[in-house]
């Protein structure tokens, strides 16, 4: 049944008792082979990468264990003077996070007084935000205030980040938006 | 497997339980093939619904807000059912050995009877037990070792070897005795499966437990074999072998509810509540049973109706004390209870 | 122990409430590791306790205890809430491992309890048997279920996935004979810091014969009720002989009813 | 804490929290919030410190604290104000560190009045303005420079001349006697925070009061030291800067600042909230804490450099940062000759925070709208509003895991279930990108230590999920392209000259998040060479650099903040792991740790010290002090720069060194924290006329009702929000998941047995809590954890709401944000969410209404509002944002 008993290793129990002596047969010669092979999958993995919790702002380790392109397992780097291996039950969750089948994988685009989201191709949603970006830019374009004040902008769009964003994106964000003459750039740290 | 919550709103959720997406990760745990339907709450409901009182306990006799200390059994109907057709089963061999002792021709229809209704009750007990696991395609894993601290264990080489010496007796009438002895411990063994458990109840009773389920197999096949056609001798036996069996068993489960209830709060069960009316309608029906044995002049009527009360009766009583254990088991205090008074002894 | 290897030392636990801050990490990590699918959501009104018990899908569970009742030395306040992160105990003398019928449940090289799932059969034998309602069986699955000291890590040298997560080592692993040691420094130090109510639960076989120890053990500060841990639980099996003596009556009454009702009525048939 | 000590950012490190002989934590529930910090904090109580929790409920870290403190909601300055006048009254201070380390001796000016004058306001109200004039909160003769990021604020606003000079030692009394001298302010200005006024304002027994403040003090001084935490139960306030002003008051009058063990600490909930602070997406900063250009004063480079370089300080490198900056962002487009491109920087006129940008967006100016990784539907304060912003958009652009209450505004929000809005009504485009996590792509996030980590690539994002940085990159790269036309307007060079060739890798083609890292560290221009750190930026436009606070973490093409040397090859302090700023180090003005003389206060607490064979600073950590400088050093009057900074000047990045008891400039609302009440309170401020901080933020507009300031009585209880250690802000990362939402499956609220008596609340049952903004509905939970406090004989209930939830996710509930109104403190925007007003009903809500599409929810009070404001201070004068538009007496509704 079960694999075990196709196993050839896997000789009756009762016989490896008797052969031991095992008069309870509580101890390994009930155990099957599955359980005589008995592994963490860590032990196999392909990488092991280094990471950081992405939740809460202590910035404890993790390390994330891949396998043929897939997360194996998500837990805390006992490295880090941070965490020294801790996680929280958030940060214990990360692989839920990062390979939950709730995430969505396709651009959705929900028209004007539309009831239903649409899926469309990413370059295109990328071609169409970029075109609305640069209509309401010219659209709302200020030069100047009442005063004659130098402004150089546009109110007219907004920024609102998440605070889990990478420095580096972050920088981009900026520097981009801001070279548009957006203003409004604003992130969770308000909040 | 997946559950839907949310079925009204625009964007509902659908829940395995885990909820990983395959394509970027690998499901390889321990437990990564627990099957689950995401379905919610089942395993807390079961235990308790939602505390209405202050978050506090007790402060004399406290509990964890009143939420059963031990998980009770999973086992449905067919196991107090396999309780009282292995004993049937058991108690009928060793009728068939102790009639085949006599050497008289006058029994060998009922010793016949006795061999029937062991091997059938052995393949019914067999299919019932199979029935009830959760993986009944497993059910030889039963005899992959010979584990003599687990009474189940034990239980299970009894019935298989019942079972063998049942159905050999068909063949060599020798065997009989064979199986009469399997059947004495196949009638016997559940009460010891039952008594070896934390269940409050049943393992405060274990003292009386084997032997009521003893005299109630006696009188299962008492009671059945009263449901037959029987000539005059065959119902001599039947009608002595039950009115021990069912005198026993009202004794037995007298003495069980004393022992019970030397913690009060372990015996309430068999006061109380549903298994406290199935407990007690299972002695009447007995009661009720051995007194139609009793009677002066024995008619066809009085001994179905005996046959069918006995039988009521001990099938009630093994349902009794299923549902006693069970309630036990979700009270916290009984448990409790149990072991702080032998302490402040 | 009968019957088991001895490879390793004993491994086990050591959960220490008063350093426990109720975060569930423990909870989660465990599940993460083993994949466990939820139990369900469901506001239970106690609490912060949503998972009210252990159970086939959560093998660590935090109790949470309010209090009317001060803490030494802390909060002057007669005001406190108790954390308690409860686990399979990996009983020295375990009632599922004793009970179990197939062979499933099998003692480890690391002295843990553990439950091989592709042998079990979930008869449901080792639920009842055991005294802390630890083990159960999850309906749509058909096995039962419940914490395997991570088995798997234990072999790879690496340690349980709730351990390794506890921020405040609340939950500690390690040589059972080391954790006994540090254990009682530990009271004896709380004592001194006037928290009287400190004492160990299971630690050892005298402390608590009727499992002859605990291979994962708690410091409690209250009544081990209170955190829903049985005073003083017995193996069942410790006691069965009682009900192997009453089946051995049992099997002769049987033998006797049997053996009267037939003399008595081939007697009595024979002079009619 | 910028304006206190220089630098916006946690002073040390939860790892070095051990060290602490007394732990205060205080508008933050750490044990709940941030666990993994809190094992430092258990493991220094094993080693014998006494940790101290004041809160409105016991919490998970109250129930492992030696005392826990319930205070009401709102009231904490009355409580630390109590405690600073125990350490002054009964001389418990740090004398020595407080003489040198700090502006205590300092005297200010004549013409200053303190709120002990002016009941409850401070000199300089504006009557016409309704702001602050704050000259006479200077020093007396001088006017320091505010620091870092503050310094916008105070000068740009209002207009002010800034004259500046380094302060001068004569204007100082080193007895502390002098009757306008800091000390002797500060002691005046808190002289009636009695424990009986504590008891009375606070709710806490003035014995447990007491039993504080001496814990306090006992464990300060050479050989100890405490450390204050804090969290948003401090910020989200409309006076939040002020709470942590008084708790850095407290601390340096403790003498805690730069010590091991010591410091104020502030956690944050999100991986990189720091470093978005740092590398700002923030309206009014640029990377490193320079600011936005005013479009009123910064009419040229020359004037925006004068306005924001100090000639004392650190601050005197500003043109450095800046022209390398530009260098960084347009590249050899940048020239002396045309200012480095400074007028391609937008402007700005007035404050253009998130809760303006939402008030714009419901007044229909704004047009697009990126969201990334951020639900403000669910996450921000009145979610009614929020909803109504997004409803007038022309286009909306989220980017996230999972569909969120934001991205789904249009389809699933309470004003829809109801019917109220359909979405077939609502014009709004929407765009819903899908998000790379963490682990599928490279990139650094800042802690709340200001510590960067770098986290590497696991796997490829899966289907069309792209990181941020994708994002940006290409849609920059679309915009050239869009624009390669229209290169002629001056408007659009910007967009032409910015560097943007990143190089890209994989099939995915993704940007390298190296090679930007590589760019905010900064490089010789010439040969795009890393630079070592800021202090080899220069101001000739040979070197560029994003960040000069983050230059160094890309030292000698080395990424710094990938480091991992397990802390077991290093001490406490872990040097080597990731990369802190400034310059790597991790406990901020740690001269501090040392006397005067360089020496260390006491063996015990040793950090870093003067050598005096190698002739400089050294020790555990990276001195956070110019290491060659001797404690003796004085500057002399001509000095300028770097090198007015003394040698016994630990607070480096203020124009005079030291730490700021008083605050002569740089805050709006005042030089010292002053008790006021929340916008909707229980209770009349008890300490002055004021009942209100006047600078607060305030939104009068018909769909943003407030209740009456105090004893409302349609609005009985005082409400507070929290979070739980089961999930993560709004939910977004939490609510979707199995494993957290089975551990806090619904919305719940908390109150007293006492309360759900008085209203007949079940555990376990249902309530309705409402405000004039919304209704939701919860679970009840009924606990002696929410105790209710007795004031002046009142009894007064709080009542706790997690604000997790919302209307999607795998568990759903209502979000306790529906129920806040749009306040905010004056100096940083924040929102005020820890303390208002409510009521509380058993039962399902009836119909789940919104004040902003429904109209009004409850009847409005006969006869007039009680103020909220002195009569000189009740004028508020309408900005073009929309805020302070009315005067406060005619109310709102």
């Amino acid at each position: 049944m079960d694999g075990e008993t196709n196993n050839a290793a896997g000789l009756w129990p009762v016989l490896r008792q008797l052969a031991k002596g095992d008069i309870l047969g509580l101890g390994d010669s009930a155990a099957s082979p599955r359980t005589g092979s008995l592994e963490a999958r860590t032990t196999h993995a392909d990488k092991v990468v280094a990471s950081v919790c992405p939740y809460c702002a202590v910035g404890c380790g993790q390390l994330v264990y891949v396998k043929d392109k897939k997360i194996i397992d998500i837990e805390g780097d006992p490295r880090s003077p941070l965490s020294h291996g801790c996680l929280c039950p958030k940060g214990a969750a990360t692989f839920q996070l990062v390979t939950g089948s709730h995430r969505v994988s396709h651009v959705l685009y929900r028209r004007p007084y539309g009831t239903k989201w649409e899926t469309i191709p990413l370059e295109t949603a990328m071609d169409m935000v970029a075109d609305r970006v640069k209509k309401t830019r010219d659209a709302n374009w200020e030069d100047k205030d009442k005063k004659g004040n130098p402004l150089r902008r546009t109110m007219a769009i907004a920024h609102l980040g998440g605070a889990t964003l990478d420095n580096e994106e972050n920088y981009l964000i900026k520097k981009l938006f801001t070279s548009l003459g957006i203003v409004q750039i604003e992130n969770q740290a308000r909040i | 497997m997946s559950t839907v919550r949310y079925k009204t709103s625009p964007d509902p959720v659908s829940t395995d339980g885990r909820d990983i997406d395959r394509k970027i990760a690998e499901l390889a745990g321990e437990a990564a093939d627990q099957q689950a339907s995401g379905a919610a709450g089942k395993h807390i409901e079961k235990q308790a619904g939602t505390w209405t009182q202050l978050p506090q306990p007790h402060a004399a006799d406290p509990t964890y807000y009143d939420r059963p200390l031990l998980n009770e059994s999973v086992w449905g109907w067919a196991i107090p059912t396999y309780y009282y057709v292995g004993g049937l089963a058991g108690a009928s061999l060793a009728l068939g050995a102790a009639l085949e002792l006599q050497h008289a021709a006058k029994f060998d229809r009922l010793i016949r009877r006795c061999h029937w209704i062991g091997f059938l009750g052995c393949c019914v007990s067999g299919a019932l037990l199979v029935y009830d696991l959760g993986k009944p395609q497993r059910f030889l894993n039963m005899l992959r070792v010979f584990r003599p601290t687990s009474p189940m264990n034990v239980g299970a080489w009894i019935l298989s070897g019942t079972s063998g010496a049942s159905a050999a007796a068909f063949f060599f009438r020798q065997a009989g005795y064979a199986a009469g002895l399997f059947g004495m411990a196949l009638a016997t063994y559940t009460g010891v499966l039952v008594s070896n458990t934390a269940v409050p109840l049943w393992n405060a009773s274990r003292k009386v437990l084997p032997v009521l389920f003893a005299a109630s197999a006696v009188t299962s096949a008492g009671s059945l074999f009263e449901l037959f056609d029987q000539d005059e001798d065959e119902a001599r036996v039947t009608r002595a072998f039950g009115s021990v069996g069912k005198l026993a068993e009202i004794a037995a489960s007298v003495i069980a509810e004393q022992h019970a209830s030397q913690v009060a709060r372990v015996g309430r069960p068999f006061q109380r509540g549903f298994s406290g009316f199935l407990w007690r309608t299972a002695a009447v029906l007995t009661a009720g049973s051995v007194v139609m044995n009793l009677l002066p002049r024995p008619t066809r009527g009085k001994r179905l109706a005996s046959g069918i009360l006995g039988t009521v009766g001990s099938l009630l009583m093994r349902f009794a004390l299923e549902q006693a254990g069970n309630a036990s088991a979700r009270d916290p205090r009984a448990s409790f209870h149990s072991q702080r008074e032998p302490l402040a002894q | 122990m009968p019957g088991q290897p001895q490879a390793a030392p004993v491994k086990g636990f050591f959960t220490d409430t008063t350093l426990c801050i109720g975060c569930k990490a423990c909870e989660v990590a465990c599940k993460q590791w083993n994949q466990l699918p939820d139990d369900g959501f469901l506001f239970t009104g106690m609490s912060y306790d949503n998972t009210a018990h252990l159970g086939a899908s959560t093998w660590r569970h935090v109790a949470f205890i309010e209090r009317p009742a001060p803490l030494h030395p802390q909060n002057e306040g007669a005001f406190s809430w108790l954390f308690s992160s409860d686990v399979c105990k990996h009983c020295a003398r375990a009632g599922c491992l004793e009970a179990c019928p197939t062979g499933a449940i099998i003692r480890t090289e690391f002295g843990s309890v553990y439950v091989q799932p592709d042998v079990c059969n979930g008869c449901g034998y080792c639920i009842v048997s055991c005294p802390f309602g630890v083990i159960d069986r999850r309906e749509e699955d058909g096995r039962a279920w419940k914490c395997t000291l991570c088995y798997d890590r234990l072999r790879a040298d690496m340690q349980p996935a709730c351990a390794k997560s506890c921020p405040t080592e609340s939950i500690q692993f390690g040589n059972l004979e080391d954790l006994r040691k540090q254990a009682r420094e530990r009271v004896e130090k709380l004592h001194s810091q006037g928290m009287r109510e400190a004492y160990l639960y299971g630690e050892s076989a005298a402390s608590q014969p009727g499992t002859e120890g605990l291979h994962a053990f708690f410091l409690l500060v209250d009544k081990p009720e209170v955190y829903n841990l049985p005073p003083d639980p017995i193996v069942p099996t410790k006691t069965v002989k009682d009900a192997w003596t009453a089946m051995a009556a049992g099997a002769l009454g049987i033998a006797l009813a049997a053996l009267g009702a037939a003399f008595f009525a081939h007697k009595n048939g024979a002079q009619s | 804490m910028g304006t206190s000590f220089g630098r916006g950012g946690a002073t040390d490190f939860p790892g070095d929290i051990v060290n602490s002989d007394v732990i205060v934590i205080e508008g933050s529930n750490m044990a709940e919030c941030h666990p993994v910090a809190f094992r430092w904090v258990m493991k220094a109580r094993e080693r014998g410190a006494t940790l101290i929790h004041v809160d409105p409920r016991f919490t998970r870290t109250s129930a492992v604290s030696d005392i826990h403190v319930p205070i009401r909601a709102g009231s904490d300055i009355a409580f630390l104000g109590g405690i600073i006048r125990y350490i002054i009254e009964n001389e418990r201070y740090f004398k020595d560190y407080v003489v040198h380390y700090t502006n205590a001796p300092a005297i200010i000016n004549k013409d200053f009045k303190d709120t002990e004058d002016l009941d409850g306001l401070f000199s300089g109200w504006q009557k016409d303005k309704g702001h602050y004039q704050t000259r006479t909160w200077m020093y007396e003769d001088v006017d320091p420079e505010p620091a870092g990021g503050e310094r916008e604020s105070e000068a740009a606003k209002k207009g002010q001349p800034i004259q500046r000079q380094p302060i001068q030692a004569e204007h100082t009394d080193l007895t502390l006697q002098h009757p306008r001298c800091v000390f002797q302010i500060v002691k005046r200005h808190y002289s009636r925070y009695t424990p009986e006024m504590v008891e009375e304002t606070c709710g806490i027994p003035k014995q447990l009061f007491l039993k504080v403040a001496e814990t306090l003090c006992r464990n300060s001084g050479r050989e100890r030291t405490g450390v204050f935490i804090y969290a948003v139960g401090w910020t989200q306030h409309s006076v939040g800067v002020q709470y942590i002003r008084a708790a850095a008051i407290m601390q340096l009058l403790l003498g805690n600042m730069g010590r091991p063990g010591g410091g104020v600490i502030a956690l944050r909930g999100h991986a990189s909230i720091q470093g978005s602070t740092d590398i700002p997406t923030l309206y009014n900063l640029l990377p490193g804490y320079l600011p936005m250009p005013k479009a009123k004063h910064d009419k040229d480079l020359e004037t925006y450099l004068k306005l924001n370089q100090s000639p004392s300080g650190w601050w005197g490198e500003y043109t450095k940062y800046f022209v390398s900056l530009m260098k960084a962002w347009y590249g050899p487009a940048a020239t002396q000759q045309n200012d480095w491109c400074y007028n391609y920087l937008p402007t700005l006129t007035g404050d253009h925070s998130h809760m303006n940008t939402v008030v714009d967006m419901a007044d229909g100016t704004v047009k697009g709208y990126f969201v990334m990784g951020e639900n403000p539907v669910a996450g921000s304060m009145h979610g009614a509003l929020q909803r109504k912003g997004l409803r007038q958009l022309d286009w909306l652009v989220v980017r996230d895991f999972q569909l969120t209450e934001t991205a789904d505004f249009w389809r699933e929000a309470p004003e829809i279930e109801r019917g109220e809005v359909k979405p077939q009504d609502i014009a709004t485009e929407v765009f819903f990108f899908p998000a790379a996590a963490h682990t599928e792509k490279d990139g650094s996030f800042t802690n709340t230590q200001r510590l960067l980590q770098w986290h590497h690539k696991a796997i490829d994002p899966p289907g069309d999920a792209r990181s941020e940085l994708d994002f940006i990159f290409k849609l920059g790269r679309r915009l050239k392209r869009l624009y390669q036309y229209e290169y002629a307007d001056p408007r659009n060079w910007p967009i032409r000259d910015l560097i943007w060739d990143y190089p890209t890798q994989g099939p995915l083609e993704e940007p390298d998040a190296e090679a930007v890292l590589h760019e905010i560290n900064g490089y010789t221009v010439h040969d795009g060479k890393p630079v070592e750190g800021f202090t080899s930026l220069k101001e000739d436009g040979s070197t560029a650099c994003g960040a000069w606070i983050y230059s160094g973490c890309y030292r000698g093409g080395v990424n710094m903040t990938a480091r991992r040397k397990p802390h077991w090859e290093q001490n406490w302090v872990a040097p080597e792991w990731g990369w802190a700023w400034p310059h790597n180090r991790r406990i901020l003005y740690n001269r501090a740790s040392a006397d005067p003389q360089g020496q260390p206060w006491s063996e015990r607490k040793a950090l870093v010290w003067w050598d005096e064979k190698k002739q400089q600073w050294t020790g555990h950590d990276v001195p956070d002090f110019i290491v060659e400088r001797p404690p003796d050093y004085r500057p002399g009057k001509e000095a300028r720069g770097k090198d007015t900074i003394s040698g016994i000047d630990p607070f480096v990045m203020q124009s005079d060194g030291k730490g700021w008891i008083f605050v002569p400039t740089g805050l709006q609302d005042g030089p010292l924290p002053t008790h006021y009440e929340p916008q909707e309170s229980v209770i009349q401020n008890p300490l002055y006329g004021q009942q209100c901080n006047p600078e607060r933020m305030e939104w009068m507009r018909k769909d943003n009702p407030y209740h009456q300031p105090y004893n409302d009585p349609r609005f009985p209880y005082l409400i507070t929000t929290y979070r739980l250690t089961e999930h993560h802000t709004a939910g977004g990362m939490s609510r979707w998941l199995s494993w957290l939402s089975e551990l806090q499956p619904e919305m719940f609220c908390e109150v007293s047995p006492e309360l759900a008596k008085e209203c007949k609340l079940k555990n376990g049952g249902w309530a309705t809590i409402r405000t004039m903004r919304g209704e939701i509905e919860a679970r009840v939970l009924v606990t002696n954890r929410i105790p209710p406090l007795r004031i002046k004989g009142r009894i007064i209930h709080q009542i706790g709401l997690p604000y997790h939830w919302s209307s999607k996710g795998l568990i759903r509930g209502d979000a306790a944000n529906e129920l806040i109104g749009f306040v905010a403190d004056p100096n940083v925007s924040i929102q005020e969410s820890k303390a208002f007003t409510g009521m509380i009903e058993p039962g399902r809500k009836s119909k789940g209404r919104r004040h902003v599409t429904s109209g009004r929810l409850v009847k409005k009070l006969p006869g007039r509002e009680q103020d909220r404001d002195l009569p000189q201070a009740r004028h508020k004068p309408e900005t073009s944002h929309g805020f302070k538009a009315m005067e406060t007496k005619e109310g709102n509704v």
